[in-house]
């Protein structure tokens, strides 16, 4: 497999496109789970070079994540609403908008202009002042500007959510862990409220067993998990 | 005189796009005569060989001339430039150019990647818009006048696949996708 | 493309009267191509209910909006540098009254949006002016001595706030503008 370079790709869905085209794979979900673990490689490297696309490529990871967890824990699912289009089908446009830029960028460089003509002003005799700009309607208006213009938080809303969450996750499972030795996955999710949660447990779990503070055991696929402190 | 004759002079002498409510007031006719004016005008002009064309962006109609003469229009007035575009600005503008007026959910939805930081700088370039529509709750965006003389078509639906891309069974869907949370 | 569809650009876009030998000079085509091409164009505008007209005077040529439609066409330019401020004049305005002088592309840093027609009409309606700075090689827009004479005040400072306002730190972030690399 050749390593893809960082700067070749626009973001998340542009990477996954990029993966599959190498795999020689039509987009489906079983091509979105072959090239999971290609996706996940990068976002270290992400990290260091695009911190600001991290967010967006976390979001698209969280799907991936939910694919591939999908089958494992089917039974642990709660029940929910379609939040939308499925990942392989937003790729699927993604790719077509692909496609369609490459036409336009063709259109765009044919040097092609339509011009517009320009009329001689006609001149009127006197200064008029617009009804509408009095000094009253300056203040108004650079208030609504200044408004506009107050700084937002810089740091986009979705990486603070899923920070936090994981962090949390990690800190109450911890807390768990303190006080007992052993538990099943689906306790654990009891309180889940929806997907998104799930996730999150599934991707903390991970994280602790890579850092070897826990055991995970399964008798039969799709079976609980049982989680046992090392 | 007639509505298209007037309309004909008003679009002449406008100098700039014009919108179609602005039209209807300043014709003072009733918004069906001057629509149906606008389509008369459009067949008259906008055909091969014309060196006049009528260009309908939404609701926005502008009298050009004809891209196909752009070198020699050149002799009278200052060349536009077009610029290179780069890659997010290519891809941001293509699914706005398709799926406008769009809002900044639906558009990300639509790329995966956040378009805060893209959109400022094609509304700084001239090239995206705004849309003046008070009613919804995001703003909504679409491409300029001034993007469509220079991609030399007539209308958006001239571009390629037009009615299959912008109105993808997809995008509804991705649209409504913006609301949850993944 | 074809003389007459060339021709027909060139009138369009010239805005002046055009002599025949620079007509035939500009379309590098024979004189007597020209000269029908120029009867032909005169055959489709030149008619009752047209809203546009070609105007032959000696050895000029020159296409206006019709005569008859004189009336709508200058209501229609009149209007346009002396009614109601749009939206987006009058923040320009604004911008250029507590932060001017000021150059294009600070204030389109504040504003976010391109701002060169809205300049050009604040420009015709004698609100702003243009003064080239020899410092920064950019021209800078401040208001005229007429509007601010017209707003019944003698300098920029007595308007609301704006000691507090002129130099506002929210105003001053946003001119430096954002280095995104797109």
């Amino acid at each position: 497999m050749t390593e893809l370079k960082l700067e070749k790709f626009e973001g998340p869905l542009d990477l996954l496109l990029q993966l599959i085209d190498q795999e020689k794979l039509s987009i489906s979900e079983i091509a979105l789970s072959k090239v999971t673990e290609q996706f996940f490689s990068y976002l270290d490297r992400l990290e260091k070079n695009r911190p600001e696309q991290l967010a967006d490529f976390l979001m698209i990871a969280a799907r991936l994540i939910f694919l591939k967890s999908y089958s494992l824990l089917q039974y642990a699912m709660p029940e929910e609403e379609d939040s939308g289009p499925s990942l392989a089908d937003q790729l699927k446009l993604y790719r077509q908008y692909v496609e369609a830029s490459k036409k336009i960028n063709v259109l765009w460089n044919a040097g092609k202009i339509a011009y517009g003509r320009i009329e001689p002003p006609v001149k009127i005799k006197e200064f008029v002042l617009p009804i509408n700009a009095r000094a009253e309607n300056l203040r108004s208006m650079i208030e609504a500007l200044l408004r506009r213009l107050k700084p937002i938080d810089p740091l986009p809303k979705v990486t603070i959510d899923h920070s936090i969450s994981i962090k949390q996750k990690l800190d109450s499972f911890r807390d768990l862990l303190k006080r007992s030795k052993k538990f099943n996955f689906m306790e654990l999710l009891e309180g889940a409220k929806n997907k998104t949660e799930v996730i999150v447990s599934f991707l903390a779990l991970l994280e602790l067993a890579k850092e070897k503070t826990i055991r995970i055991k399964q008798i039969n696929s799709f079976e609980d998990m049982v989680v046992i402190k090392i | 005189m007639s509505v298209i004759s007037k309309l004909e002079s008003i679009l002449f002498v406008a100098s700039k796009p014009l919108f179609f409510k602005k039209i209807v007031g300043v014709l003072r006719a009733p918004e069906n005569d001057v629509k149906a004016a606008l389509e008369d005008l459009k067949l008259k002009y906008n055909h091969q060989d014309s060196g006049i064309i009528l260009l309908e962006n939404g609701a926005e109609w502008q009298m050009v001339a004809s891209p196909d003469n752009k070198e020699a229009a050149e002799n009278f007035l200052k060349a536009e430039v077009s610029g290179e575009l780069t890659r997010p600005q290519l891809e941001t503008l293509t699914v706005i150019s398709y799926c406008g007026p769009i809002t900044k959910p639906e558009l990300e939805q639509i790329r995966g990647v956040n378009c805060g930081l893209i959109i400022r700088n094609l509304l700084l370039r001239g090239l995206v818009k705004e849309k003046e529509d008070e009613a919804s709750l995001l703003p909504t965006y679409e491409v300029t006048m001034d993007y469509l003389r220079h991609l030399g078509l007539n209308t958006l639906r001239e571009l390629p696949n037009y009615d299959e891309l912008h109105k993808h069974p997809f995008i509804e869907t991705a649209k409504i996708g913006t609301q949850g949370n993944l």
